[in-house]
């Protein structure tokens, strides 16, 4: 494979990326499907993605993490449940809860991943409706604090993809009533809850704030043309929060 | 000899050798008389269980097209030297590769997986997206879109729901968990394809002129090594006759006859065959579908320059109970044969490992022009490769206009003669438009397209409900490829030279209007018995006129598929060549959407053509 | 209230490819004592009064027509349990 | 060969949807004799050789671990099954 060209949607910053300096893992698990996808988010926001491998170690010095999303080990037994005990998932739990607190950003099979980890609580089940869904979704952002949705504003309404199985966020009663209290609910959907999600929660964040997962898909709309509508790019805010988050300012 | 030499009663090679008079269970295996008699005049003796088992697989209609072959030339011999100059590789290899320039080049096939989708929609559906995958990669490319057209029977029939709902859900099952984009397909609903539905996949793929990878043996001694999923006994419970080798009395242990897929065995095996391709670890490779290993060994080594040495004990079973015989034949999914050169052995270790893809080496490329295959090391089978593989029977079959089509072809609709049921004023005129679009072949078919994904893998510029898909190749300049894929076989069945010419059209107009320049053409033949004259008439007709339509349009037949037999008792479905056609677009930014822009407010309407 | 509980398996000689993933997963999380896994479905049926003949007579066609699917799976057990 | 079997059902609180589904479905089907279905899972594991209790203690263990998530499921069973 020449290196010149990069393969489609092949992990090789752009020229003149990573301006801000920060580097953001992104890792693949059997079976992740997004990475390419995340690594082109990331760059297009202007920093360098960081290919992490599950079974690795090493975080590399990452600024922050991104958990794709897909389908790692097939979605069996339950989605994240078997990728939650990779290697590289101890290490960024660890990261996660330090006194650093490492920003980590978990879509899709990733929040799965992360709710499998309890690094968020809740978890993941069937789609009311049971199948499949591939839509365009909007979301309300409804904490702009957390560091992956500082660029957006509260009560911001965003147009992103939706696609997923095992969609419908539960948790009990007393745990949402929390997430509530506390502000970490990041995202609700609008308009149709396509999924059964109680609350309309479409994502949630731990309460530094540093932790946030999602089931829709950012990376997915981030460049006009290939996202929804054929024009839209809203997801590429929570990637350019984090870099915001990275250096220390605010919107 | 060991014990494992005892599992079964071994059919040497020497053994038939000394044993000519040993009846052989050809016919159940579907082999006809003649075709045994010229494995026996091949061999110059009988043929070992092992070695029938290989024959009878890889001489079936589906693996050796003995009933299209002579009609299929036309696609290799209607071509002028314009046409050829994009084609890297032609008809022949897994799939054909074409040049998109920039050292791009793409690869694309459809293939059918109809009879496996009826008894088992969600399974059947869901391998036949695996298999048409693994074609893709073996060409050395990524596979980056899949579509699906499919065909199922009257809507209101109890029995349409449990094959639609299970396919088009295990096309999403499967694809999805791939992460391959769903970028197009059809739905058609007939009472023809009620016992017969049809679920056609294809697949694309891209690479730099230097990945492309030919299924084929060379170099002596040159390992070969079986990798992916165990061998088990799927898609043998037809034949279960080899349960037992020896062909007493013993009984035959459960075969499946259906197989499930595992679309995460097949995700990593895409990506550890990328990596292996990143690093010229192999020096040819073969999927394993039909026919398995006999087809991957026999295909290998008739392909390459020599010959190949295979000890199949070696073979990782998923059930210890399988026979050779079984083991050759088995359609165990999400495998892959490859041949490696004995410096890269440690490497292509490396990349298994880092996979966790289980792997067996088997044998090595020899310089004997023989394939040898040996059960611990007694030999089993010994026959030259393109025996198997090349020379298999072909048919002339006989085929004539079935006296019915003038009959067919007078049953017109005249509006003059039926003018009371013409709408006349504006309202009935509404409402029949609305009948139209509300008719279940005409409306909406978001409940299927919403459960594929559409976006991963970021490069979807188009995908339903446009005309084509639309997917970008090189994310610097914009290259990119269109596809399409039509049939009509209501059109057909009056026409059947016309009906292939119109489906080509139509294909060929969804990808145009796009913005792409068609340049490629794949096509899956679904067709009833060739043993029934009309429909042999139907099949020649159909390659006649497509082959004679892509000529006329400069576009290549660069692969596709051939399945016969879909018919419940003796009635046929209708004649349904499914055409895929690809194209190319410089820049995917300046593709074309179908239907009206919401900004398009005032701009002017025009109808093209006559 | 007393349940009635069926039991679906993949068939013997049918892939699970559930099974072959937990089976890599565990080692790895340290339960090595295991050669094999296949994971099928547990269904519990709930009735409204007494489970007579009838009722597990119909519990016993359900399994076989609606919660199985007998081309790749069996139903290998339909019993009543009370607790 | 024997083997533990090991159930695992969505907790009593949580909608399960697949079982709706089903209770949805049976009385289109003929089956009206029942209130409630719920869909859980079913782990057969394999061992090779003898199961001790030090083996069965591991697929307690698994069973806690990886085959059941404790936010949404509850082990009901965990047994040897020998046949
Ligand atoms: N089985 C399918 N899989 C994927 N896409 C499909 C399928 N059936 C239809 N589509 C898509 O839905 C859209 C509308 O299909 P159709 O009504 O057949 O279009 P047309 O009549 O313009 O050919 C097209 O984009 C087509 O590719």
């Amino acid at each position: 494979m020449s290196s010149e060209f990069p393969l489609i949607g092949d992990f090789s910053p752009a020229p003149g990326a990573a301006l801000s300096g920060a580097r953001i893992g992104v890792v693949t698990f059997p079976g992740t499907l997004d990475d390419r996808d995340a690594a082109r988010a990331v760059r297009l926001a202007g920093a360098e993605p960081v290919a992490l491998w599950h079974a690795d170690e090493s975080l590399q010095d990452v600024d922050a993490v991104i958990l794709p999303g897909g389908f790692s080990y097939g979605d069996y037994l339950r989605a994240g449940a078997i990728a939650r005990f990779a290697p590289m998932m101890s290490k960024i739990i660890d990261a996660a809860n330090s006194d650093a607190k490492l920003p980590v950003l978990g879509i899709c099979n990733g929040f799965q991943i992360l709710t499998e980890s309890h690094l968020l609580p809740g978890s993941m089940i069937k789609n009311d409706h049971l199948k499949f869904i591939c839509r365009d979704q909007v979301l309300r952002v409804e904490n702009n604090a957390t560091a992956w949705t500082s660029q957006y504003a509260t009560g911001q309404e965003i147009s992103i993809v939706l696609k997923n199985q095992d969609g419908q966020y539960i948790a009990d009663e007393k745990t949402l009533d929390a997430l509530e209290a506390e502000g970490r609910v990041a995202f609700r959907y609008v308009g149709w809850n396509p999924n059964g999600s109680r609350r309309d929660i479409a994502g949630i964040s731990n309460e530094a704030g540093n932790v946030v997962g999602l089931m829709p898909h950012p990376e997915h709309a981030v460049e006009a043309g290939y996202g929804p509508d054929h024009t839209g790019t809203d997801g590429l805010g929570i990637f350019t929060s984090v870099l915001t988050t990275l250096v220390g300012g605010t919107k | 000899m060991t014990a494992e030499a005892h599992k079964f009663n071994i059919d040497t090679v020497e053994h038939a050798a000394t044993t000519p008079d040993t009846e052989l269970p050809w016919a159940e295996l579907g082999l006809k008389q003649n075709e045994f008699e010229e494995i026996v005049k091949l061999l110059g003796r009988r043929p070992t269980a092992a070695e029938l088992a290989m024959y009878s697989v890889m001489w079936s209609e589906h693996c050796s097209y003995k009933s299209s072959k002579n009609h299929l030339r036309q696609f290799g011999e209607k071509v002028t030297e314009e046409m050829k100059k994009d084609m890297l590789v032609g008809i022949g290899e897994n799939a054909g590769v074409t040049n998109l320039g920039d050292g791009w080049a793409v690869t694309f096939k459809i293939e059918s997986h109809n009879s496996p989708s009826f008894v088992e929609p969600y399974q059947g559906a869901a391998t036949g997206i695996g298999g048409i995958v693994r074609d893709i990669i073996s060409m050395g490319a990524r596979p980056v879109a899949v579509m699906d057209p499919l065909r199922f029977g009257a809507i209101d029939h109890p029995d349409t729901a449990r094959v639609m709902h299970g396919a088009v859900a295990g096309i999403g099952g499967y694809g999805n968990s791939l992460g391959l984009p769903n970028i197009g397909g059809e739905m058609v609903f007939d009472s023809v394809y009620q016992g017969n539905p049809l679920v056609n996949a294809l697949a694309v793929g891209v690479m730099r002129h230097e990945d492309i990878r030919l299924a084929n043996a060379s170099g002596k001694g040159n390992k070969v090594v079986l990798f992916g999923a165990r061998t088990g006994g799927d898609g043998i419970g037809g034949a279960s006759v080899l349960a037992s080798e020896s062909f007493d009395d013993s009984k035959p242990s459960k075969r499946p006859a259906v197989q499930v897929g595992d679309p995460f065995a097949e995700k990593v095996l895409i990506e550890c065959c990328l990596e292996l391709f990143k690093g010229s670890l192999v020096e040819g490779i073969q999927d394993l579908g039909a026919a398995g290993i006999s087809c991957a060994t026999s295909e290998l080594a008739s392909n390459g320059d020599g010959g190949m040495q295979v000890e199949l004990t070696s073979v990782l079973l998923r059930d210890p109970t399988l026979t050779p015989g079984e083991i050759l034949m088995s359609e165990s999914q999400e495998r892959m044969m490859a041949v490696v050169s004995p410096e890269n052995v440690a490497a292509f270790e490396a990349v298994m490992e880092k996979w966790a893809v289980e792997y067996s080496w088997l044998g090595e490329v020899t310089d004997t022009g023989r394939l040898i295959i040996t059960w611990n090391g007694e030999t089993i089978v010994d026959v030259d490769p393109r025996t198997v593989a090349h020379e298999g029977p072909v048919y002339d079959r006989p085929y004539a206009r079935p006296e019915w089509q003038d009959a067919l072809q007078a049953d017109t609709f005249r509006a003059s003669e039926a003018g009371a049921g013409l709408p006349a004023t504006g309202g009935e005129l509404k409402a029949a438009v609305l009948e139209l679009m509300a008719s279940p072949n005409m409306c909406d078919k978001s409940w299927i397209t919403n459960q594929y994904d559409r976006y991963v893998g970021g490069n979807t510029a188009l995908s339903a409900p446009d005309d084509a898909g639309v997917i970008r190749v090189d994310e610097e300049t914009g290259l990119g490829v269109a596809l399409s894929t039509d049939a009509n076989g209501r059109y057909s069945f009056l026409d059947p030279y016309t009906g292939a010419q119109l489906a080509l059209a139509e294909a060929y107009r969804n990808v145009a209007t796009a913005g792409a320049v068609p340049m490629a053409v794949s096509d899956c033949l679904n067709f009833g018995s060739p043993e029934d004259p009309d429909v042999m008439w139907q099949l020649a007709e159909s390659i006649r006129g497509l082959s004679d339509a892509c000529m006329e349009l400069g576009v290549p037949v660069t692969g596709g598929n051939v399945s016969l037999y879909n018919q419940t008792g003796s009635t046929p479905i209708h004649p349904s060549p499914v055409v895929a056609v690809l194209g190319k677009l410089d820049d995917v930014a300046r593709r074309t959407p179908s239907g009206w822009r919401n900004d398009a407010d005032g701009q002017a309407i025009y109808l093209l053509g006559t | 209230m007393p349940r009635i509980v069926v039991d679906v398996m993949p068939k013997p000689e049918i892939l699970d490819p559930q099974g072959k993933a937990i089976v890599g997963a565990l080692p790895r999380l340290g339960f090595d004592a295991f050669a094999g896994v296949r994971q099928g479905k547990r269904f519990e049926l709930t009735v409204e009064g007494e489970i007579t003949e009838a009722v597990l007579e119909q519990a016993r066609n359900a399994a076989e027509t609606l919660l199985s699917n007998p081309v790749i799976e069996d139903v290998v057990n339909v019993e009543v349990v009370a607790d």
